[in-house]
């Protein structure tokens, strides 16, 4: 094992190591490993080149703020993704992973010439150039700055995993399992209560992890964690761990992920990549915990330099050292600890820098034990090492003056500026802050949610406070909810509380113009940028953040924010709240698309609803089309055959002989009760009254803004029940919309409305020998023009199923409509099939039907009409019951507009070079004008039709009515195509056929 | 799901955790009426339940009250004729609608241990707001579904036909999942 | 106001860049302006710089009641496009699109205009239909917009799947190669800049908590946090808070307001040439500059001024894209976010007079108004200075709600049938 | 995803079962036909869109299918109350939402 690793020190498993690769050279670790401790273990601080300036960057942080460690992971074919944080990314056997944004190698990139020329680069240089010459932006200019831009590589294949989502109830939720969180939860699992406690880590403990030198009441601290943790399994509580809350949403509703396979080297059957949380809590405990600052001097952003309390993490936590020779620069109490446990660690820490005049005596002493050197009252200004720390730069700083720098060799700086509340989850809830002028950073105040904060997250410090804070805020949920919990308040013995002090950047003797002092080191924005926005009258955080695309990189601001907004503050002469803080958003951590999509993925992306006959369809070799959310058969070619020749055949064989036809899809609604018939004269614009049973009626439904929404044929089989049908994508509309006047406007009315569309298979027979096919399968009415005319209905028994017999045509051939109950569809469909055959049945989709209805001039709402034709323009006056003294639409169609000259008004068209019409396109009066020209309607529908022996079209024309025989325009980019205006109906206009 | 559907509850996915039938066809009825119930409750022989989400039944009939006016009813296939003709009895004294719908929808039988936990795949309710004994009607993964609890670890699911195979993708993914997850 | 260029750029470089000036003062309200627009975004920064350019009017304030571009201009996922089907609609738009190709040059502020072609992927025979209509509607009115075949999707947008067993299958769509993206802050950026150089103020973190009428019904001025401002003519910009602010003057517009919700992933390298919109799976998608996938979802089903969506709906968008773009599935989601969108009943926009005299009211822009941001704030500034309606903001008046003369955008897309 | 309590199922479930209706009272006049343009206008299209305390109806779509009115505060998006179609607009003072 490499000297960097210290026996006996970490949580790893020394018994386990684990092989993977960075950047094709193979690295060993240990199971327990990040691929960051693994490859610092391994002496490699240099992982990733920054979004600008292309810097060589080493990890900063440990955990899920990391900026700089970014790599893309691999996990053969498919499995591929950019971005990740080493400092988060557990290591398994096999795993490949690669550094990004470098050209030819991480070691030699050509990009950091952007780092020799930074001077041209400054905050929002590019809103100021590029402009000239206009057409370079988007020939040369924008191409250039995108490639240099990015990070990582897009993956480029298909994701070969699966991801899952679930929804979980619970009355507390403690998000955190950190000191704070795990005290929270023990109190708050009494009396039954559902506790579920979560953290992003592979373990609960948080900054125990890293502290194992605390003594809880007496025990040493993973051992007490160790017992705690099976506590509160026996309590109950539901531990998630690799589970990160991202989001707080509406009434503690918070989105968690858990990472399931992405720390294993073999992937389990059955189990998903990641899974979506959707937890509903009745009270939320918020204990995220803190994140430490870095501090803003030049060259802080060197490989080698870090945060301080993420080196004691790497040593108590992984077992690793990070440098040899540390020196530690800070402004807070906390960093001294990171140096006495490297120290005691073996570590030859060079010195202690710390920014401030005076330091606690005790860790004096503690340093004087070690015999480190101490610079107190100091300043740093330089760091030395192109990809690797060498040295770093520290001056004395008397009465704010800085005096003369000198140079303390070093192989790693571990800085300190301070802690910052993670208030992330809270700031969802839309929650306000409150600054606190002594911490220099904002705690949480009100939330509109029902959540308490505990621990480091509201200021708190060192492991007692946190603990017990903890344990208060889970007593109080838990009461709040009718439990009770005992009295847990411990004590913590070698606890490490501390103060500190905050910086803007620290002060130097160098040019400040020439400074290289990192705020947010992902996106290379420095101190000086940030000046520079406010001398450019950037005042608040907001501008200052989109103009120097602060906080705006991968870890959303969870270094740099308050640095930033200190920094901001002082340029302003402000004090922060003034100058406000961003919101954070979710998600938390950045979150794979695929646990968002969850289940809905491919043919489970979106409902696909079949009909019975759907089967048939398929087997018969039927092309389908989506319509809705149901998938409908579009037409059944025979080998060989193309979509229009299809449709030819089957148009024909339709009108020559019967047609099959599956109309199940078509919505149906039942409307049962005495004041049936009112509620369809106020519904529909058509009168009912009249309508005697077992007769049926074209039924046209409007919106109250008097424009077509909705039709279909009505059934009446008994004076109190109606059969009404709708358009297939309509049907939940429909139904929505009656319910919604019967509900609301005429509750008393004594009416019902049920939906019947999947209670019925509906079967269209069509054509010449329709009649001739069903009359033998048909018990209980003679289907004569005398018994059964056209436009009549019955109950009855067809096939020896009982069926609810429509005569009714969309096709101007003789028609029936046989509704059997569902399950028995394919069956019917079948026999009729059979029983056609002797008439050579042909069996035809929705393109046929479209067709044959256009010959006989029959709208399809949503294509020959948008929302914005009357039943006047679209030529169904007749279905509009004047005389009745209300329905819905009857305003709204004598409104000015829909009543003014000049509407468009929908007709027919026949082309006279006898071409096909592209239906959408545009129709004009004088072709010979120029652009824009003056558009007079568009083509709503087109077909090629045998039965009328050339290509025949519907279209909304400009005062169409009053236009017959007119000749318009269709210019098309090719040509002009001239065109008569003709009546709708194509095909047997007196209804000759439709007679027996 | 569009074969003919056999007598016995068919097994349509099964692990150690949960298992999903497709129950035999029944009967379905779909009543409204508001009111004074005492002659409808005559004509059905059974005392229909008052609140929301409640359940009761006389003798094959099952009743589920789905909202102020509505309830489902399911009963043995082939005996429909019989209650609509006995309930158009008395549909002049208390005007109502039945509406036969044994068609529209299929019925999966979901138990096993983690068969509660199977439904918060796409249920966003918590099942335990179902009491034993009770059922709602609720969205399923998008899905209008009725959910009927028969034991702490048994459910009924309702769903119109069309929409069966989508929901079914579901139960059936949720049954290797929750198998494959150590507990 | 300092000329920007490469020149000046590199100058102050060589001074370390201590010499830029600010780029527009933070003014402080006088007592009377002649024109005072509510709404710091881009339409009301931009009219008020229309104003001064145009009209000679310079004596403007432009207040808001946070932070200039706070609103959905910072907000939006910038895609700007003109092929709408109605001549209104292509009209106005198509204007925009006239002034956006210039305005980097017109404000010597890069607004990174970028014009990398809009694709509209139809996934039914009814989208195929429809597009087809706008594509024959756009041609006569000479506005580009052309049909691609699935494979010509494709090879346009290499990340597409055009898988014929795809849930939502390509049936193909309709491009428009002039349409593109812009940065969105530097349009407010740029817009105010101009302006303040032309002696406007802009006057931020003052919220217009009433506008007050004279006797005879006409407007007398606003009233403020930092008191009551006198102005001859008031312009209305406030985009989700339009209705409150207009009901203070009695006026009553059919607007709601919704949340919209719109998210970034990480940044990769460039990866997504274009701009994609899938109505049909309520998904659009480009990618930034900087590399990241800037992703638009649809609204909330209810009226909110929370700016905070639901999670469902981002969870539906989101497998939408990686639905339609599967290499995207393990790219990560970095931010999201929640704008309020101010929607008609017709969705298309008002920019009108009103009852009131003097007061004018540019609203109702929906999911919609980035793009329009320059021909709105262009025809709302003559609007205001001629008292009359700009020949191509006539027909988006308020009136049309009472005569039924709507420009029905989204009715026109219809439904399926 | 927003709780909404069902006043007919007594019931507090999330959003997903339910459906938004628009703005709640406004009321279809007796006689449309009776109505001036502005009148329908007024009917059709004109909404409060309040910055605070709305009065809007929900439908409980995937459950007892009943629409109903609820009073939401549309900044914090927190149901004041929901109550019956058909029952009276509720007294806002009593229900604690401060109107914007």
């Amino acid at each position: 094992m490499s000297g960097n690793r210290v026996a006996g020190k970490g949580r790893v498993d020394v018994g386990k190591s684990v092989r993977f690769t960075f950047d094709g050279k193979p690295f060993v670790g240990l199971k327990g490993d990040t691929v960051s401790s693994a490859l610092l273990a391994n002496g490699v601080h240099l992982m990733g080149r920054s979004f600008k300036y292309h810097r060589p960057r080493g990890p900063v942080a440990a955990g899920s703020e990391e900026p700089n460690a970014l790599i893309g992971t691999r996990r053969g074919p498919g499995r591929f993704e950019p971005n990740t944080r080493a400092t988060v990314q557990e290591i398994w056997q096999g795993l490949e992973t690669t550094s990004q944004n470098k050209y030819p190698s991480l070691k030699w990139d050509i990009g950091a010439v952007n780092d020799a020329a930074y001077m041209l680069f400054s905050a929002g240089f590019y809103y100021k150039t590029f402009m000239w010459p206009k057409s370079f932006w988007h020939r040369v200019y924008e191409p250039f700055i995108r490639a240099a831009a990015g990070l990582g590589v897009s993956p480029t294949e298909e994701d070969p995993d699966t991801y899952a989502s679930r929804f979980l109830h619970c009355d507390v939720l403690v998000v955190g399992a950190g000191p704070a969180g795990l005290a929270a939860a023990r109190a708050a699992a009494v009396d039954g209560l559902k506790v579920v406690l979560v953290d992003e880590n592979a373990e609960v403990g948080g900054s125990l992890l890293s502290e194992p030198q605390a003594l809880v009441d007496g025990q040493r601290a993973w051992d007490w964690l160790a017992a705690e943790v099976e506590a509160l399994k026996a309590a109950g509580v539901r531990i998630m761990t690799r589970t990160t809350a991202i989001g707080y949403y509406h009434q503690n509703m918070i989105g968690m992920v858990e990472r399931l396979t992405d720390h294993l080297s073999d992937l389990p059957a059955d189990t998903p990549r990641e899974r979506m949380w959707r937890v509903r809590a009745k009270r939320v405990v918020l204990a995220q915990g803190a994140l430490e600052k870095p501090l803003v001097f030049h060259g802080n952003d060197c490989p080698g330099v870090m945060l301080a309390g993420s080196a004691q993490t790497y040593l108590n936590r992984y077992g690793v050292l990070v440098g040899q020779r540390p020196v530690i620069l800070t402004s807070h109490d906390s960093a001294w600890f990171a140096a006495f446990d490297l120290a005691d660690a073996g570590a030859q820490v060079q010195a202690i820098v710390d920014t401030r005049e005076s330091v606690r005596d005790d860790l004096l002493a503690e340093a004087g034990k070690r015999g480190i050197r101490l610079k107190i009252g100091h300043t740093a200004t330089a760091t030395k090492g192109r990809l690797r720390v060498t040295s770093l730069r520290v001056n004395p700083v008397t009465d704010g003056k800085v005096g003369a720098g000198y140079v303390i060799g070093c192989d790693a700086v571990l800085m300190s500026g301070g802690w910052t509340p993670s208030l992330h989850l809270f700031s969802h809830t839309r929650g306000s802050l409150a600054w606190d002028e002594d911490l220099t950073t904002f705690l949480p105040k009100d939330t509109p949610e029902n959540c308490v904060i505990a621990g480091a997250s509201r200021g708190l410090w060192g492991v007692e406070a946190v603990l017990n804070d903890g344990a208060d805020k889970g007593r109080a949920v838990a009461a709040d909810l009718g439990g009770t919990g005992g009295e847990t308040a411990c004590s913590v013995a070698s606890d490490r509380t501390g103060t500190g002090v905050s910086h803007t950047e620290l002060p130097t003797d160098l040019n400040p113009g020439k400074a290289k002092a990192f705020v947010d080191y992902q996106n290379d924005v420095t101190a000086k940028d940030l000046r520079l926005a406010v001398r450019e009258g950037m005042r608040s955080i907001e501008h200052v953040k989109r103009y120097t695309t602060n906080g705006m990189a991968t870890d959303q601001g969870k270094m740099s924010n308050i640095n930033g907004l200190n920094i901001a503050a002082d340029a302003l002469g402000k004090k922060q709240p003034q100058v406000g803080l961003t919101t954070f958003r979710p998600p938390y951590t950045p979150t794979s698309f695929g646990a968002f999509a969850g289940y809905h993925r491919g043919a489970h992306f979106e409902v696909t609803r079949k009909t019975r006959i759907d089967g048939w369809a398929e087997e018969n070799g039927a092309v389908f089309e989506p319509v809705g959310q149901w998938r409908r058969a579009w037409h059944f070619p025979k080998p060989g055959e193309d979509m229009d020749t299809a449709v030819r055949r089957e148009c024909v064989a339709t009108r020559q002989s019967v047609g099959i036809f599956d109309a199940s899809t078509l919505g149906k609604i039942e409307v049962v009760g005495p004041d049936a018939v009112e509620f369809m004269n106020r519904m529909y614009t058509n009168p009912w009254t009249k309508l005697a049973p077992g007769r049926c009626r074209y039924g046209l439904l409007c919106g109250d803004d008097g424009f077509i929404r909705d039709d279909g044929v009505i059934g009446r089989l008994t004076t109190d029940r109606f059969h009404v049908t709708t358009t297939t994508g309509g049907a939940a509309r429909v139904l929505n919309m009656m319910e919604d006047y019967l509900q609301t406007e005429w509750p008393d009315l004594n009416v019902w409305l049920t939906s019947t569309t999947e209670q019925w298979a509906t079967i269209a027979l069509n054509g010449p020998k329709a009649a001739a096919l069903l009359a033998p399968l048909v018990e209980g009415v003679d289907l004569t023009d005398e018994a059964f005319p056209h436009m009549s209905c019955v109950e009855c028994t067809v096939a020896g199923m009982p069926a609810r017999l429509f005569r009714v045509s969309f096709t101007g051939e003789i028609g029936f409509e046989v509704n059997v109950p569902a399950p028995r569809g394919r069956t019917l469909w079948e026999v009729l099939w059979e029983a056609g055959r002797q008439y050579d049945i042909c069996a035809y989709g929705t393109e046929t039907m479209h067709v044959l209805r256009a010959e006989k001039g029959y709208i399809i709402v949503g294509q020959d009409t948008d929302g914005t034709v009357t039943p006047k323009d679209a030529g169904l006056d007749w279905a509009v019951g004047k005389s009745k003294p209300d329905f819905v639409g009857k305003r709204g169609m004598a409104r000015p507009d829909l009543t003014s000259e000049g509407r468009k008004q929908l007709v027919g068209l026949l082309t006279e070079d006898h071409s096909r019409l592209e239906e959408g396109a545009q129709i004009v009066f004088d072709p010979t004008q120029a652009l824009p020209m003056t558009m007079v309607g568009h083509v709503t529908s087109s077909y090629h039709s045998d039965a009328v022996g050339r290509p025949i079209a519907l279209a909304l024309v400009e005062g169409g009515h009053g236009r017959m025989g007119e000749t318009v325009h269709i210019p098309m980019p090719d040509r002009t195509i001239a065109a008569k205006i003709t009546p709708m109906v194509f095909v047997d206009p007196d209804n000759a056929r439709l007679k027996i | 799901m569009n074969k003919p559907m056999s007598s016995e509850p068919e097994v349509l996915a099964e692990s150690a955790a949960v298992r999903v039938r497709l129950a035999k066809p029944c009967a379905r009825l779909s009543l409204r009426a508001r009111g004074d119930l005492a002659p409808l409750e005559a004509a059905l022989g059974l005392s229909l339940p008052g609140k929301i989400g409640e359940r009761c039944t006389g003798g094959e009939l099952e009743a589920l009250r789905l909202g102020p006016d509505e309830w489902m009813l399911h009963l043995p296939e082939g005996t429909v004729e019989g209650v609509l003709s006995s309930c158009a009895g008395v549909y002049e004294t208390l005007p109502h609608s039945l509406v036969d719908v044994s068609g529209r929808e299929v019925t999966f039988q979901i138990d096993g241990a983690r068969a509660t936990e199977l439904l918060t795949l796409g249920m966003a309710r918590d099942p335990e707001s179902i009491a034993v004994g009770e059922g709602r009607r609720t969205n399923f993964d998008g899905v209008t579904v009725t959910i009927w609890r028969d034991a702490d670890s048994a459910y009924r699911m309702d769903v119109w036909h069309s929409f069966a195979p989508h929901v079914l993708h579901l139960l059936e993914t949720g049954c290797r999942e929750l198998a494959a997850e150590a507990v | 106001m300092t000329h920007f260029s490469a020149f000046s750029l590199l100058k102050n470089a060589l001074t370390g860049h201590k010499n830029w000036t600010e780029q527009w003062p933070d003014s402080q309200p006088k007592a009377e302006y002649d024109v005072v627009i509510v709404g710091a975004g881009g339409h009301g920064l931009g009219a008020a710089y229309y104003l001064a350019k145009e009209h000679g009017i310079t004596n403007v304030a432009v207040i808001d009641k946070g932070w200039l571009g706070g609103g959905n201009t910072g907000r939006n996922t910038t895609i700007i496009r003109s092929n709408y089907l109605y001549d209104e609609s292509a009209r106005l738009y198509d204007h925009s699109v006239d002034l956006w190709e210039n305005l980097s040059q017109e404000l010597n502020y890069n607004v990174m205009y970028s014009r990398r072609g809009v694709l509209m992927l139809a996934h039914n025979v009814h989208d195929v239909q429809s597009f087809k209509r706008h594509i024959h509607s756009n041609r006569l009115n000479g506005v580009d917009n052309r049909w691609l075949t699935p494979e010509e999707c494709k090879a346009y947008c290499p990340p597409l799947s055009i898988s014929k067993s795809a849930r939502y299958p390509v049936m193909g769509g309709a491009l428009q190669e002039r349409a593109g993206t812009a940065r969105h802050d530097a349009v407010a950026w740029g817009y105010a800049r101009g302006a303040a150089a032309r002696g406007v103020d802009i006057i931020q973190n003052c919220p217009v908590t009433a506008i007050r009428r004279n006797a005879d019904g006409s407007v007398a001025g606003v009233e403020t946090a930092r008191g009551f401002i006198r102005a001859k003519k008031v312009g209305v910009s406030a985009a989700g808070h339009t209705s409150v602010v207009m009901q203070t003057a009695e006026v009553r517009l059919p607007l709601e307001s919704y949340p919209l919700q719109a998210l970034v992933s990480e940044p990769v390298k460039p990866v997504f040439p274009c701009v994609v919109m899938s109505n049909a799976v309520h998904a659009y998608i480009s990618q930034s500059d900087k590399g990241e996938l800037v992703i638009g979802s649809g609204t909330d089903q209810y009226t909110s001024y929370s700016q905070r969506g639901g999670l469902p709906l981002i969870e539906h968008t989101v497998a939408a894209i990686a639905e339609v773009f599967p290499i995207f599935n393990r790219m990560r989601m970095l931010r999201k976010w929640g704008g309020i969108v101010d929607v008609t009943p017709d969705r298309s926009a008002i920019i009108s007079k009103t009852p009131v005299e003097g007061l004018y009211v540019n609203c109702g822009w929906g999911t919609g108004g980035f793009k329009a941001t320059p021909g709105a704030a262009h025809t709302f500034a003559w609007t205001i200075a001629k008292d009359e309606p700009h020949p191509i903001n006539a027909p988006f008046t308020m009136e049309r709600f009472r005569t039924g003369r709507l420009i029905d955008e989204a009715a026109a897309a219809a439904v399926a049938h | 995803m927003l709780l909404i309590t069902c006043p007919y199922c007594e019931e507090t479930l999330p959003e997903a079962e339910f459906a938004y209706a628009g703005q709640a009272h406004v009321i279809r006049p007796e006689n449309p036909s009776g109505q001036s343009d502005e009148q329908w206008e007024e009917f059709l299209f004109i909404r409060e869109n309040p910055k605070g305390p709305h009065f809007e109806r929900w439908r409980h779509l995937h459950g007892c299918g009943r629409f109903f009115n609820a009073v939401r505060d549309t900044v914090s998006d927190k149901f004041l109350t929901t109550y019956r179609a058909g029952a009276p607009r509720p007294d806002l003072a009593s229900l604690g939402g401060d109107a914007k």
